[in-house]
């Protein structure tokens, strides 16, 4: 391509996080909900066909600025980019009228940090545009104004705001310790800094506030059912993986091996799997189940960080794997919130259309062959083959994984379930629609044009897996039904003897 | 010699029994005469005190009698106030005044 | 021309006061604005031919000591002849429009002026202790005679007090003095000291010389001799107060630090000089506290003065055996502290005057809202107030800071603590005529606004007292080395 | 005179002659007093900003002459001075603007626009203020005019403020003129000196020289409102809105902590200081300032006294920064000097938006004010997340780079206290946020002004947003040439180069 990409990115960040200015003019509101799913596009443009190495100096920026795109930025740009956009188009439809600029100035800035945090490559920069993802989400979170949601809000500012000044602390050190104000001299640095176990324990649990480490979830099983579909997509979507993007490009993969980190990283991403399947199959309301089925999902990719910590040999290719996982979580898990929004149709063969397309996101996060989560799982699986890593608990990796499966689909049967029960018939509105099937359109069928690669990690044509890994796959998806089906069998016995019971 | 010495011890003795006078007498008259007494011993020891083996001094006397004619435009000031204030307060003496806590002479 | 300086600065007081004795208020009025504009040329004339001279003695009429009046015309003296210029003149001003003309027995206040003023001029230049006995009666009896002026019973109180109090100071001074001829059969202070640089000094003429400073603290109210003081700055007319303040107590201190640094070094204790300090800041504390405590608003100010006359006298524990340097630091300081006491209170005592006549009540609780009705007065009171609090830039700091860096340099440190103390005490009770003034109560409305000249007068001395600071290092090298004895035509 | 000794003698002068100006006009005049007011902040801040110009270019402006025997008045200005004086001129215009609309229809304006303009010319001279003499000189005709503009209202809950203000500046300044007295009596007179005068001060006065010292801080520490002696500034919230935001962002404060820095730089030197032992100490009493008077903030119920905590704990930043004696370090304190002001200001302009129109006084008040006044509440979300340090406002700028310079100069407790204060800032700060925009608002506010379409009046609206701007833009391009922070690393550069 022979566009500018320097200035395409100065548009990508400063249009949304100038758009916010049009709500000075008080009758501008009507115009300003549909400017929103323009906003990320030039970040869109940027990230799918601009060449990803470039640089763009901003001497004057905070402590002289540098943005660039590696390719692991650029995929998690796409992401970002991809998924604002469909929940944009969502939104247009979904928004009420009530404080309709306050949410659209939340919205732009937030997506405005979202973007910037990507692209952004020195410390100043990187933690300026974090810190405004993090403050304006809040807006997007508390949008209703009931009292639940105040509290959530309460709970993600509080976290937040604990987890922004061990950033800043841990920054703070790591650059000092680099004498540098750029990220990517951080990782050397912290190779050898006398204060390592220090820094590092900052930035785990600064951005882990973000990605929901165990213990510092708390917040997203409260915001994501209270705040706006659209906005609990990109906040589970997009904003998480803003955390884990704050590891791979502090922490010092690939320099030394931290076995010790490793195995508790690897031991919080088990806990974060495990644990978050079980709470959220007793979940009732459909985005909670969602919350914690992102949280288990962020814990196999925290799975794949400890790994990746703990032996540097193998990180590049994690990496890769990472970025994979992350791209497909985002979108599946995004559509599959947009998807709560939806009203079925009147007509049975609507019904059946719109049901099969609810469930076939959630199905691909399980690992149905032929879809990015298939993709994503072979490739996870060859990833942490414990033949090819060496640490400690590389022999409990498989199994793991395996569990992480049977619990997505759990989680997934048990958010349709719920959802079932509340989607009732009635009229869409278009947009909220035509958002919600861009967003399953980009999970299941544009996926496959992303440009992610896996070197060699799994045979082409990678969407057409051979028979003994489809096996593979299959398998843990049959257990889960069959739990699942035997859950649903119990509580019908329950429910029948409880009427049995009931005097005539 | 001791003569002169005896002019000056008078006049001390006559300072001092002023000096009494001022500070203890209470009516304003009294307080006057006092002064004057004093004045007196004060002028009595100027010139008993200065002599020389050359006799008398003369400077003494002319300054005592600057002093005097001063202790009379004094006195006679003292006087007219004394006479007005008795006219407008009736009283002789600055005792017993109202919402004032100064007391005595000074 | 010095001769004619001389006659001028002399004899035009005296002729005055004559002059206006024959005429009623308003001819005296007319008559003493000529005077005042004699006067203040001539005695600028002298300042100036002094500052580029240097001083000298004069005889007047050729007439040598010990009989004839032998005048000592230095820095310091034309200085404080200048001083009193501006101060009486901007007092009698003052009064021509302050003081009611209806009254019959007002009519003397221009003679009794005219009296004060060449009283003041005599002590200024007079070299011997006979002379500068004079001149300090004539100040006194004309003083007690402008307090009396008040006419009701309390004013004659008062005056009687005063009175009292004065005599018996001269009293005491002339004794000293006959003492001090005994002794040395000179009365002329610089021949006493020549008679002490070549002869040991003897042990009689230390009574002598206490003798005539207990006399001088007395007219100068120096704790605990200050009680005649308040009752009669606080009762006179303002005009009469500002002279009695700013002039009047500083002649006798004057005499008295001149007799100080002349005979103190031979004559004088470690334990008389500390003594009479400690009295100077036992009045600085004693009379601020009481300050603190009036009413009135003219007593907070009465009281001020006691306070601030107790800086001048930590002169004495300053110069006593101590370096050359320290000692001529010190005698600058207390200088300064004069001039802007004098202007500054002359200011204050004006400025109470007008506030007084604008609320028609002395008290200060009376002054609610006075900020808004008579704004420049107040601002005036408030200039002459900073220099009062010694804060920069006044001429009081500019005193204040010499001194501490006396006390500092000689190592009596605890004179800074008084110093220090003395400037928040007098803010304290400064602040709080402030205060009241700022408090806004809408039923006091009723404002009578004094005429503009009444406003103007002593915002000018408040400026200049408030101006001294900066130009201080000029006034005082005009006063070549203060109170230099030696200075021979 | 040439025009180098001329230039500071204008910046001074003129806001003195617009004082006296002032007053010699009468109370209605409003349309001259006004113009004259304006007019005279303009021509100010021309003239600081070429003298800006020159200090940068290395032109030496000064004058001096003898006031006293061994005594000189010094105005001179180097890029210290300019800092300060530049932040004064900016906000001095800001504030008279702010006032002229705040004091509408309000008694006494010419006794409050006189003093307001005597309060900038000293502090102007404290800026320029060559020697402790001079300093010390502005410092104290600081005080007095500051106390009838805090007794402005003549309410009896004013005049007692101005009481407490009074006791406590005055005896600081007491004890301030007996320090400087006896250092000048021990080392003469002492004009400030890029790398101080104590380097090499013979050891048998060291001991004087400590006491001196701690003499000084507490002097000034009074103003600066370090721990124990801050209790004025809470109290002298009643001084109406721009009183305390002048007070608090350039005036009297800041006086106090530019003091300490003169001491510490100027006169006795980082060498000399640090040598002495008195940086340490000072530091942590810096630091324990700031974590006090921020949780004592968390309990404040009244908006102005709230902000009032949150600027004792700023300040000591300043103080904190010096303290270090990290040339880093003390780039971030001294950036901190233009980056508290402009925010705290923003802050007390919002506050005083808050009380005149809608008469808000209380922080529960306060919901849903964002939705009346927005302009007003975006200006106070700016500074408020300023004064947390959230990035890229210009408190990170500060944080950061004070972090760096504590960690440079291996004193990691530092992250701790920064790290713990931006904690406390957010807990007593993001509640008033969230109060503003995402609480449901009352119908009726406790007494509310209208402006037609404008949320309140132009007058009051601009300057904050203003302000506002700046916080970001010295946030944002805090490595441009001639951003605060550049500013004040040329200062250090200047010290060190000594």
């Amino acid at each position: 391509m022979t566009f500018p990409e320097p200035i395409l990115a100065l548009v990508a960040v400063c249009l949304p996080l100038l758009y916010p200015a049009m709500a000075l003019r008080s009758d501008w509101r009507r115009v300003m909900r549909y400017i929103l799913p323009v906003l990320p596009l030039p970040a869109l443009l940027l990230a799918s066909c601009g060449d990803p190495s470039w640089q763009l100096e901003l001497p004057w920026l905070l402590n002289g600025g540098l943005w660039a795109l590696d390719d692991l930025r650029r995929l998690f740009l796409l992401l970002t980019a991809v998924l604002w956009t469909v929940a944009g188009v969502y939104a247009v439809g979904y928004l009420a009228e009530s404080h309709i600029r306050r949410f659209c100035v939340c919205w732009g800035l937030t997506l405005a940090g979202n973007l910037g945090l990507t692209v952004a490559v020195d410390i100043g920069s990187f933690y300026s545009f974090f810190a405004l993802m993090t403050f304006a989400g809040y807006g997007l979170i508390v949008h209703e104004g009931t009292d639940e949601a105040h509290y959530a809000g309460r709970v993600y500012m509080a976290m937040a705001v604990l987890g922004e000044m061990s950033i800043l602390a841990g920054l703070l050190l790591a650059a000092s310790a680099a004498d540098s104000q750029l990220l990517t001299d951080l990782p050397a640095a912290l190779a050898q800094a006398q204060q390592r176990d220090l820094i590092i324990a900052l930035l785990i649990a600064g951005f882990g506030v973000k990605a929901g480490l165990p213990l510092l979830h708390f917040w997203l099983p409260l915001a994501h059912p209270v705040a706006p579909t659209p906005a609990s997509a990109v906040l589970s979507g997009a904003m998480i993986k803003a955390g884990l993007l704050g590891w791979l490009v502090t922490l010092p993969f690939g320099e030394i091996g931290l076995s010790g980190w490793g195995a508790l990283m690897v031991a919080a991403g088990a806990v974060g799997a495990l644990g978050a399947a079980i709470l959220g199959v007793l979940q009732h309301r459909p985005k909670a189940v969602l919350a914690y089925s992102s949280i288990s999902q962020m814990g196999l990719m925290v799975l794949m960080v400890g790994a990746a910590l703990a032996d540097p040999e193998r990180a590049p290719v994690l990496f890769s794997v990472i970025g994979l996982y992350a791209l497909h979580h985002g979108l599946a898990k995004g559509s599959l919130f947009l998807s709560a929004g939806v009203s079925l149709p009147a007509s049975r063969m609507g019904q059946t259309m719109i049901w099969i397309l609810i469930a076939l996101p959630g199905l691909s996060l399980a690992g149905l062959p032929f879809t990015s989560g298939a993709l994503a799982k072979l490739a996870m699986k060859a990833g942490l083959a414990e033949d090819s890593l060496s640490f400690a608990l590389a022999g409990c990796l498989p199994p793991l994984m395996t569990a992480g499966a049977i619990a997505t689909l759990l989680l997934v049967l048990r958010y349709l379930w719920t959802l079932s029960a509340k989607l009732e018939t009635g009229q869409t509105p278009p947009m909220l629609t035509a958002g919600w099937l861009a967003a399953v359109a980009a999970s299941l069928i544009a996926f496959w044009w992303m440009p992610w690669d896996l070197a060699g990690l799994v045979k082409a044509p990678v969407w057409l897996p051979a028979p003994y890994q489809i096996w593979a796959l299959v398998w843990p998806m049959l257990i889960a039904l069959a739990l699942a089906g035997l859950a649903v069998l119990l509580c019908r016995n329950s429910r029948s003897a409880a009427l049995g019971a009931k005097p005539h | 010699m001791t003569s002169y010495l005896l002019y000056a011890l008078a006049g001390a003795a006559l300072c001092g029994i002023g000096l009494f006078g001022l500070l203890r007498l209470s009516h304003l008259l009294r307080k006057l005469l006092a002064f004057n007494i004093m004045g007196s011993g004060v002028f009595l020891i100027m010139v008993g005190l200065p002599q020389h083996q050359s006799g008398p001094d003369p400077v003494p006397q002319a300054l005592v009698l600057t002093g005097i004619v001063v202790a009379i435009a004094a006195t006679a000031l003292a006087v007219v106030l004394i006479r007005r204030y008795y006219h407008q307060s009736g009283m002789t003496s600055l005792e017993g005044e109202a919402g004032s806590r100064e007391g005595g002479p000074l | 021309m010095t001769l004619w300086l001389m006659a001028g600065l002399l004899f035009t007081p005296l002729a005055w006061a004559v002059l206006t004795l024959l005429t009623d208020f308003v001819w005296g009025r007319r008559v003493t604005w000529v005077g005042i504009l004699v006067q203040v040329l001539v005695s600028l004339g002298l300042w100036l031919t002094v500052a580029q001279h240097g001083g000298f003695y004069y005889d007047l009429g050729g007439w040598g000591a010990p009989l004839g009046i032998e005048l000592r015309v230095d820095g310091l003296a034309v200085t404080f002849v200048l001083l009193t210029a501006a101060v009486a003149s901007a007092c009698g001003l003052h009064a021509g429009v302050y003081i009611d003309q209806h009254k019959p027995w007002h009519r003397y206040f221009w003679p009794l002026f005219w009296f004060l003023w060449s009283g003041l001029n005599a002590v200024w230049l007079g070299g011997d202790l006979f002379n500068l006995y004079v001149g300090l009666e004539l100040i006194s009896l004309s003083a007690v005679g402008l307090v009396a002026l008040g006419g009701n019973a309390n004013a004659l109180r008062a005056s009687i007090r005063y009175l009292l109090a004065a005599l018996l100071g001269s009293l005491a001074y002339l004794l000293g003095v006959a003492l001090i001829y005994g002794q040395f059969g000179t009365l002329s202070i610089a021949g006493v000291v020549a008679w002490l640089d070549n002869h040991s000094a003897p042990a009689g003429p230390g009574l002598a010389l206490a003798l005539m400073i207990t006399g001088l603290a007395l007219k100068t109210a120096l704790f605990p001799l200050h009680r005649w003081l308040p009752p009669a700055h606080g009762i006179a007319k303002s005009p009469v107060s500002a002279l009695l303040s700013a002039l009047v107590v500083k002649a006798s201190f004057y005499i008295a630090a001149r007799l100080w640094l002349a005979f103190g070094e031979s004559l004088g204790s470690l334990a008389a000089a500390q003594m009479v300090g400690l009295l100077g800041g036992a009045a600085v504390v004693w009379g601020s506290w009481l300050a603190c405590k009036q009413a009135q608003l003219k007593q907070v100010v009465a009281y001020s003065s006691v306070a601030q006359i107790g800086y001048l006298f930590l002169l004495f524990p300053l110069t006593y055996s101590v370096s050359e340097s320290v000692s001529l630091q010190a005698q600058q300081g207390i200088t300064l502290q004069v001039i802007s006491h004098a202007l500054a209170k002359a200011a204050m005592f004006l400025a109470a005057g007008n506030l007084i006549l604008s609320v028609g009540s002395s008290r200060i609780d009376a002054l609610a809202g006075v900020s808004r009705f008579l704004p420049f007065s107040l601002f005036s009171f408030g200039l002459a107030g900073v220099s009062l609090m010694s804060l920069p830039p006044s001429g009081g700091f500019a005193a204040k800071w010499l001194l501490l860096q006396a006390s500092l340099g000689s190592g009596q440190w605890w004179w800074a603590l008084v110093l220090l103390a003395g400037g928040l005490l007098s803010a304290a009770y400064l602040f709080r005529i402030y205060r009241a003034s700022f408090a806004e109560n809408p039923e006091t409305d009723q404002f009578f606004h004094p005429s503009k000249s009444l406003e103007i007068i002593p915002m000018v001395l408040a400026v200049m007292a408030l101006g001294l600071g900066f130009v201080s290092e000029q006034v005082l090298s005009v006063m070549a080395l203060p109170f230099a004895e030696e200075g021979a035509p | 005179m040439t025009l180098e000794e001329w230039m500071p003698v204008f910046a001074l002068m003129i806001s003195l002659v617009a004082s006296v100006g002032i007053f010699a006009l009468p109370e209605t005049g409003y349309v001259r007093r006004t113009s004259v007011n304006l007019g005279a902040a303009v021509l100010k801040l021309v003239v600081v900003i070429v003298m800006v110009w020159g200090v940068f270019h290395g032109v030496n402006y000064g004058v001096s002459f003898t006031m006293l025997p061994g005594v000189t008045f010094v105005l001179r200005a180097d890029a210290l001075s300019m800092m300060f004086a530049g932040l004064s001129a900016v906000l001095w215009l800001l504030t008279t603007i702010y006032a002229v609309g705040y004091l509408e229809d309000s008694p006494n304006r010419r006794r409050f626009f006189g003093f307001f303009s005597l309060c900038v010319a000293s502090t102007m001279g404290i800026a320029l203020a060559g020697n402790l003499f001079t300093f010390f000189l502005f410092y104290e005709i600081l005080t007095l005019s500051t106390y009838p503009l805090v007794v402005h209202r003549g309410t009896e809950k004013a005049l007692r403020a101005g009481r407490t203000y009074l006791i406590y500046t005055l005896t600081g300044g007491a004890v301030l003129l007996l320090a400087i007295a006896w250092l000048h009596s021990l080392v003469g007179d002492l004009s400030f000196r890029d790398g101080g005068h104590l380097v090499d001060a013979d050891p048998d006065i060291h001991r004087s020289l400590i006491l001196i010292f701690i003499l000084l801080v507490a002097g000034l520490g009074v103003k600066a409102a370090l721990f124990p002696l801050h209790g004025w500034l809470p109290q002298a919230m009643v001084a109406p809105a721009p009183v305390s935001a002048l007070l608090h962002a350039v005036a009297v404060v800041k006086a106090g902590a530019f003091g300490i820095v003169r001491v510490v730089y100027d006169v006795y030197g980082v060498e000399a200081s640090s040598d002495l032992g008195l940086l340490a100490p000072l530091s942590w009493l810096a630091a324990f300032t700031i974590l006090y008077a921020s949780t004592r903030a968390i309990w404040q119920v009244d908006l102005k006294r709230r902000l009032a905590f949150s600027t004792i704990s700023q300040v000591s930043y300043i103080i904190l920064g010096i303290a270090l004696a990290g040339p880093l370090a003390a780039v971030g304190g001294l950036v901190h000097l233009l980056h508290q002001g402009i925010m705290k200001i923003t802050l007390f302009f919002c506050a005083g938006n808050y009380a005149e129109t809608l008469g808000i006084h209380r922080i529960d008040e306060m919901d849903g004010a964002g939705q009346r006044m927005p302009g007003t509440s975006l200006a106070f979300t700016i500074g408020a997340f300023g004064m947390i340090g959230a990035p890229p406002l210009a408190g990170f700028i500060t944080k950061w780079v004070m972090g760096s310079g504590a960690l440079a100069v291996n004193m990691d407790w530092v992250i701790l206290v920064l790290v713990g204060s931006s904690l406390l800032n957010a807990v007593y700060f993001l509640p008033i946020i969230h109060r503003l925009w995402f609480r449901k608002g009352k119908e009726t506010w406790p007494e509310e002004r209208t402006w037609g379409r404008l949320e309140t009046s132009p007058w009051l609206l601009w300057p904050p947003l203003l302000t506002a701007m700046m916080v970001v833009v010295s946030g944002v391009f805090a490595s441009s040439q001639f951003s605060p922070l550049a500013w004040a690393e040329l200062i250090v550069l200047r010290e060190i180069s000594e």
